[in-house]
């Protein structure tokens, strides 16, 4: 990991030095060690990516970064960190930032440093409007949540769901706009359990249990990606909640692609709705895959997260370019806000109003495909959707800049 | 209404016999050398790693990896046992509290050095998946083949203990240290043994119980608390208490979850300062 | 028969009636910290950060060092004294900041004093259990009553009113916060420095050295306990009180293990009971922690852990029981002369 | 002469094991009293109820007539009762000053002072000196006990105890690992001390016993097997059969 972090940053050296470019420092906040050790991973390698495919359109400017670990959830040293990229490194755009509460905890400094900040991966809703320099490439949990209540009620026609979730803001988030959407659309929730916190991995059973009591049409789990949606499906799997009749659905965290395979034929079936997996069929993302396998192995497989950095890099190369190579602040964010660009999810936008991403959500079923590796396949999909937390002012994105 | 109770009582008997696995060696090394190894869950964690490793790249079977894991932990833990836990006997918990941190931080980035920072996934054969049908209640097969297991364990410990001389020569020691080295008993090599038996316990609860638990560098920290819970509620070495603590904890927890899953973990919490201060030296510990 | 020596003049009272005495060295953590903040003005938000543990490891050391009660849970007195601060700033109640110092140091004395009532009776292990579960309690209570913690994402919107009313915080420059928070240590270190020289304190590290010895000589063990534990958690309280006032915000990690357990790290590193460890202790793991995580992202872990291993295996007393192998090996080698 | 500690039938059982049995005992003021038996005969037990470490399954246990039996030791202590142990209990990492100061302070009420530097107490800290010169001791003052020899760690317990100015004084094997040139200052130091004290003296050490006592017990598997002067004693056929035979032969 080290070597790959000082090989690619020698390589952008390297070809900075040939083309005498303009330097942009890009000061990435994200946690290398500590339980989102695996996550950092992921988005910095989005962006590296990025950079590694794309370099015509960086070009001539010349991007670095400059990392720093945000270790642990805690907020507080990745506030630290913020503030260090911005005292200093005296970065120009910063970026990064896994966790909802480190995003939150690192907002007043954000907005005392008055520089651009890209979120590729938090996703409590209201987060953008903490800090009018908060620009997010990852996803609100009301894009997912919200969407999926209403592909629930129209397209799945189920009548009754059992909503489980992480007892943390984004799985408070998620059940709020299923909620909301589902009984919209005619659904009844008809039980919500809380399991457990973000922390240790539960064992799942017990609230399986009590959701499979309440013979639901469906059950709508939101856990973070990781360690938590690998039990779940495992958990669904052995109580024989397929065999009565209880469909498992969720945002796409339960199907990360880094962890579909290990899931095993007991994920085949499951319903989710996300705004990207890896088996997207579109150029840009048979483009992206194959340039992380070739770089990273054949067995590795970027994820929504790796397409959050991806995608964050690219807006920040729009800035750069756009305020050609002299990062203004207030000027950078008004150039994020007409940023469109074709990523390996589809079509997607800033939203000028609330600096948050439009994208296209997808319906997916994970099959078995032909080389009996698992795969999602898309049987739904809405196009634009925005953050339905901020678009309709629910509280708490009521408030904020 | 029974099916309801049986499913609860095997679902919590499970988790509850993954915390008896690992935790069993934590209770007897604790009682008997009066050590904070705050580390045997890097041991735990090493053995699942292990574990994994070798289906992954050997293609060994299930029960023979957790064999491999079994032997190769437990030696592992004796070389660091005679190398640098011996050093230690003599000195204050904190002393042992800082030692075995240090070594758990040390498992860690090793294992994500070496490894890598992600969950690794144990695969459990097929005849494990799925349900069985036991009557009176449909459940999970693994959680029953856990439950087997552990008694099983359980079953042998005990024997173990209690019916063969070096079990009377660790529960002496456990009683009364000085005696048992006055009595001719070879204390280190008793401690070596016994340290190295329970590590690879716990490399056996670690794989065990992967598909409850997960298995990623974080392991060592994240269960550390749990461990010891079923330790001291159970009472420093006592096969007995942990095993019963193991029980108690799993079901009530399982119970609790079920009905009042708004109360996160703080129940267990409350059990335990409530158990301890009724009961300091834990359910089946010597008072001191 | 020759008269006996008036007590000044033999060594041994020599040392106790001169040991509270400032010595000569003593100003010169407080100059270096003074230095910082003129010579890094860019890295004063790790200096602040700094001063916090170092004041909650002086309260740790407190109860630890000098009682010798062995805590897994003394974040939960820092958490009460950040909640504290946050929740009267957040709901607007009171934020004034050396007011909201008192109120946090009185709850988490309040909660100290209620916990160590009912806890301090164990020892070993299971007192380690006990404070370790009170403080998850407490965590999880903070994580259950989100209307009034904010729960997981924390309280945010705390303003703090400039100091005295004229100096303001700056998030990005904390150069207010820095000195108000080496202020604030100075008037807890010369209180932590007096008790610990009192007799007070002389019975403390007396319970430390023989609990069963003190009941012999009459002591109100228990008694004594609960005072310094109470005490130690109003100094943690007020660490905890300044660090939401430092970060304007709150949350979780000021109540986790994580918190508890990096203070224990510290405090036994810097070498416990000897009320510089704190300093020693803190400088050292948070300079290390900050520097190599910044060069090796992924594996500064592990030279920290070598860190910790190799001390406890070497040097019991921690850094500052390193400086005393030193000066014993020099005299010795001096002395044959 | 009036009685200053006294037991009444006191019985003390672990579980089947009877540790004391009925035990009759009076500690008179002034009185320089051993307590001596074979190993095993429940004499540190004997201590330990007294003074409150354990607490006795039957029987009353008086101080000047009050019935202290379930009073705890801290309370004890503040009465008066103070005691030795056999296997040193020091605060091993403090100067032999600070041990002693320490027992001091408790003793006057300065201990729970908190706002001024001990070393401000001069009154504690000329008493100890004085109670270190009496145990030849002030020399080692500034000394830490862990580098403090045997024999001097033992004359530290003492300082301790007599740092509790008790009434009564009960000495668990003071003398034991105390070289015999040395173990004359524990002597000397028990007869500086007021004559009103009650002294009572557990030992092996047949000479020191005999030399110090003027009163008797022989406890014999946790009963009074015989009491009287060491003239008497010294004269008991069947003491000598159990004890002094015994004894004789280590």
């Amino acid at each position: 990991m080290m070597k790959r972090i000082l090989a690619a940053s020698a390589a952008l050296a390297i070809s900075a030095t040939l083309a005498h470019a303009q330097e942009v420092k890009v000061g990435v906040n994200l946690p290398y060690t500590g339980i989102g050790a695996e996550f950092a991973q992921l988005i910095d390698r989005g962006m590296e990516i990025y950079l590694k495919i794309n370099a015509d359109k960086v070009k001539p400017y010349k991007i670095t970064l400059i990392k720093r670990d945000a270790k642990n959830p805690g907020g507080n040293d990745a506030r630290v960190a913020t503030q260090e990229l911005l005292t200093q490194d005296n970065v120009d755009i910063l970026a990064g930032w896994v966790y909802s509460p480190n995003a939150i905890a690192s907002a007043p400094v954000v907005n005392a440093g008055k520089k651009p900040a890209v979120i590729m991966n938090a996703g409590t809703a209201h987060i953008t409007n903490m800090s009018q320099y908060y620009l997010r490439t990852s996803f609100s949990m009301w894009h997912a949540a919200y969407s999926m209540g209403e592909a629930t009620a129209k397209q799945l026609k189920a009548k009754t769901a059992v909503v489980g979730y992480t007892d943390f803001p984004p799985g408070k988030d998620t059940l709020a706009a299923f909620k909301r959407s589902f009984e919209a659309n005619g659904g009844k929730v008809i039980d919500e359990i809380p399991m457990g916190g973000a922390g240790a991995v539960p064992d799942m059973t017990p609230f399986f249990q009590r959701a499979k009591d309440k013979k639901p049409d469906v059950f709508f789990v939101f856990v973070p990606a990781g360690d938590h949606a690998a039990a779940v499906v495992k958990t669904y799997a052995a109580l024989g909640m397929r065999e009565a009749g209880i469909k498992l659905m969720g945002p796409g965290d339960i199907t990360q692609d880094t962890k579909l395979q290990g899931m095993g034929d007991a994920a085949v079936g499951l319903i989710t709705m996300h705004h990207y997996n890896a088996d997207l069929d579109n150029a840009e993302n048979k483009r992206f895959v194959a340039a992380w396998k070739k770089e990273y192995g054949a067995n590795t497989t970027p994820d929504f997260m790796a397409v959050g950095g991806y995608d964050g890099m690219a807006l920040i190369v729009h800035m750069v370019q756009q305020l050609k190579g002299k990062i203004d602040p207030e000027k950078a964010i008004a150039a994020a806000k007409t940023f469109k660009s074709n990523s390996p999810r589809g079509p997607i936008s800033i939203d000028p109003d609330t600096r948050d991403i439009i994208m296209n959500e997808y319906l997916s079923e994970v099959v078995k495909g032909k080389d009996g590796k698992l795969m999602q396949k898309v049987i739904g999909k809405i196009d634009n959707v925005k953050d339905a937390c901020k678009a309709q002012k629910i509280a708490p994105c009521d408030k904020g800049v | 209404m029974i099916e309801n109770i049986a499913s609860m009582l095997l679902g919590g008997m499970a988790a509850g016999m993954v915390l008896f696995i690992v935790s069993v060696g934590l209770s007897v090394t604790m009682g008997l050398m009066g050590f904070v190894n705050l580390a045997h869950g890097a041991f735990a964690m090493l053995g699942g790693y292990i574990i994994v490793l070798s289906m992954r790249h050997w293609g060994v079977g299930f029960a023979a990896a957790l064999a491999i894991g079994f032997v190769l932990t437990a030696a592992i833990s004796m070389v660091f046992e005679r190398l640098l836990y011996s050093r230690l006997y003599k000195a204050g918990e904190l002393d042992q509290v800082l030692f075995t941190i240090g070594l758990v931080f040390m498992f860690i980035a090793g294992l994500t050095v070496v490894v890598g920072p992600e969950n690794q996934p144990v695969p459990i054969p097929a005849e494990l998946r799925g349900q069985l049908n036991l009557g009176i209640v449909q459940y999970r097969t693994y959680s029953i083949f856990l439950i087997v297991v552990g008694i099983v364990i359980a079953v042998g410990l005990w024997l173990g203990f209690e019916r063969t001389r070096f079990g009377a020569q660790i529960r002496a020691a456990v009683d009364n240290r000085r005696m048992a080295e006055s009595l001719g008993i070879n204390i280190d090599r008793l401690f070596a043994i016994t340290f190295g038996f329970g590590s690879g316990m716990a490399a056996i609860g670690g794989g065990l119980g992967a598909e409850f638990l997960g298995l990623d560098p974080q392991y060592a920290l994240k269960y550390l608390v749990f461990f010891l819970i079923v330790v001291s509620v159970g009472g420093l070495g006592s096969i007995f208490g942990v095993f019963w603590a193991s029980i108690i904890i799993g079901v009530l927890d399982f119970v609790l979850k079920k009905y009042v899953p708004q109360g996160g973990t703080l129940f267990i919490y409350v059990l335990t300062i409530m158990l301890l201060l009724w009961r300091p030296q834990g359910l089946f510990g010597k008072p001191q | 028969m020759s008269a006996p020596a008036p007590a000044y003049e033999n060594p041994g009272a020599q040392a106790l009636t001169g040991r509270h005495r400032l010595r000569l060295w003593e100003p010169l953590p407080w100059l270096l910290a003074l230095a910082f903040y003129f010579l890094f003005p860019r890295h004063l938000g790790f200096g602040t950060e700094l001063l916090i543990t170092v004041l909650f490891a002086l309260s740790l050391d407190l109860a630890l060092g000098y009682a010798g009660i062995v805590t897994l849970g003394h974040a939960a007195f820092f958490g009460a004294g950040a909640y504290t601060v946050g929740m009267l700033a957040h709901h607007g109640i009171w934020n004034e900041p050396i007011t909201s110092l008192f109120a946090a140091a009185a709850v988490a004395a309040a909660i100290g004093f209620a916990s160590g009532l009912v806890l301090l009776r164990t020892t070993g292990l299971t007192l380690l259990m006990l404070t370790l579960c009170t403080m998850a309690l407490l965590e999880e209570a903070a994580n259950l009553g989100h209307d009034w913690t904010g729960g997981f994402d924390g309280l945010t919107g705390i303003t703090i009113p400039p100091l005295f009313g004229l100096f303001e915080f700056n998030p990005l420059f904390p150069k207010v916060q820095y000195l108000y928070i080496l202020g604030v240590l100075l008037v807890c270190f010369v209180f932590v420095r007096t008790l610990v020289y009192s007799p007070f304190g002389q019975s403390l590290t007396g319970i430390r050295e023989n609990t069963l010895r003190m009941h012999a000589v009459g002591a109100p063990v228990r008694t004594r306990l609960i005072v310094c534990y109470t005490i130690s958690a109003a100094v943690a309280g007020v660490a905890g009180g300044l660090w939401a006032q430092a970060n304007a915000y709150v949350n979780l990690s000021t109540l986790g293990l994580d918190r508890a357990a990096t203070v224990l790290i510290i405090l036994v590193l810097g070498g416990y009971g000897r009320l510089y460890g704190a300093f020693v202790g803190a400088v050292a793991y948070m300079v290390l922690a900050h520097f190599l995580s910044k060069l090796y992202p992924t594996a500064w872990q592990l030279g920290l852990g070598l860190m910790l291993v190799i001390i406890a295996l070497f040097f019991r007393g921690g850094i500052l029981g390193m400086g005393d192998v030193i000066t014993n090996w020099l005299r010795k080698l001096r002395a044959p002369s | 002469m009036t009685t200053l500690l006294e037991t009444r039938s006191v019985s003390k059982n672990f579980g089947a094991l009877a540790a004391s049995t009925d035990i009759n005992f009076k500690l008179e003021s002034g009185a320089r009293h051993a307590l001596i038996g074979p190993n095993g005969a429940g004499k540190t037990t004997f201590i330990n109820l007294l003074t409150g470490v354990l607490l006795p399954s039957s029987g009353t246990v008086l101080l000047k007539g009050r019935d202290i039996t379930t009073m705890e030791q801290a309370q004890r202590v503040k009465l008066g009762i103070a005691r030795t142990f056999q296997i040193n209990r020091l605060f091993r990492g403090l100067s032999v000053l600070e041990n002693v100061y320490i027992s001091i302070a408790e003793r006057v009420g300065a201990a729970s002072q908190m706002l001024a530097p001990a070393g401000t107490r001069r009154d504690v800290i000329d008493e100890a000196m004085a109670l270190l010169e009496t145990l030849k001791l002030a020399n080692d003052a500034h000394r830490t006990i862990a580098g403090l020899p045997y024999g001097r760690q033992r004359l530290v317990e003492l300082a301790i105890t007599l740092g509790q100015k008790p009434e009564v004084l009960l000495l668990d094997e003071p003398a034991a690992g105390v070289p015999s040139a040395e173990s004359h200052i524990i002597l000397d130091a028990i007869d500086a001390l007021p004559k009103s004290i009650g002294v009572l003296i557990i030992d092996h050490d047949m000479d020191l016993v005999f030399r110090f006592a003027q009163r008797i017990t022989v406890l014999v598997r946790g009963a009074i097997f015989a009491e009287g002067t060491p003239k008497e004693i010294g004269a008991n056929p069947d003491v000598r059969a159990v004890y002094l035979g015994q004894a004789a032969h280590v």
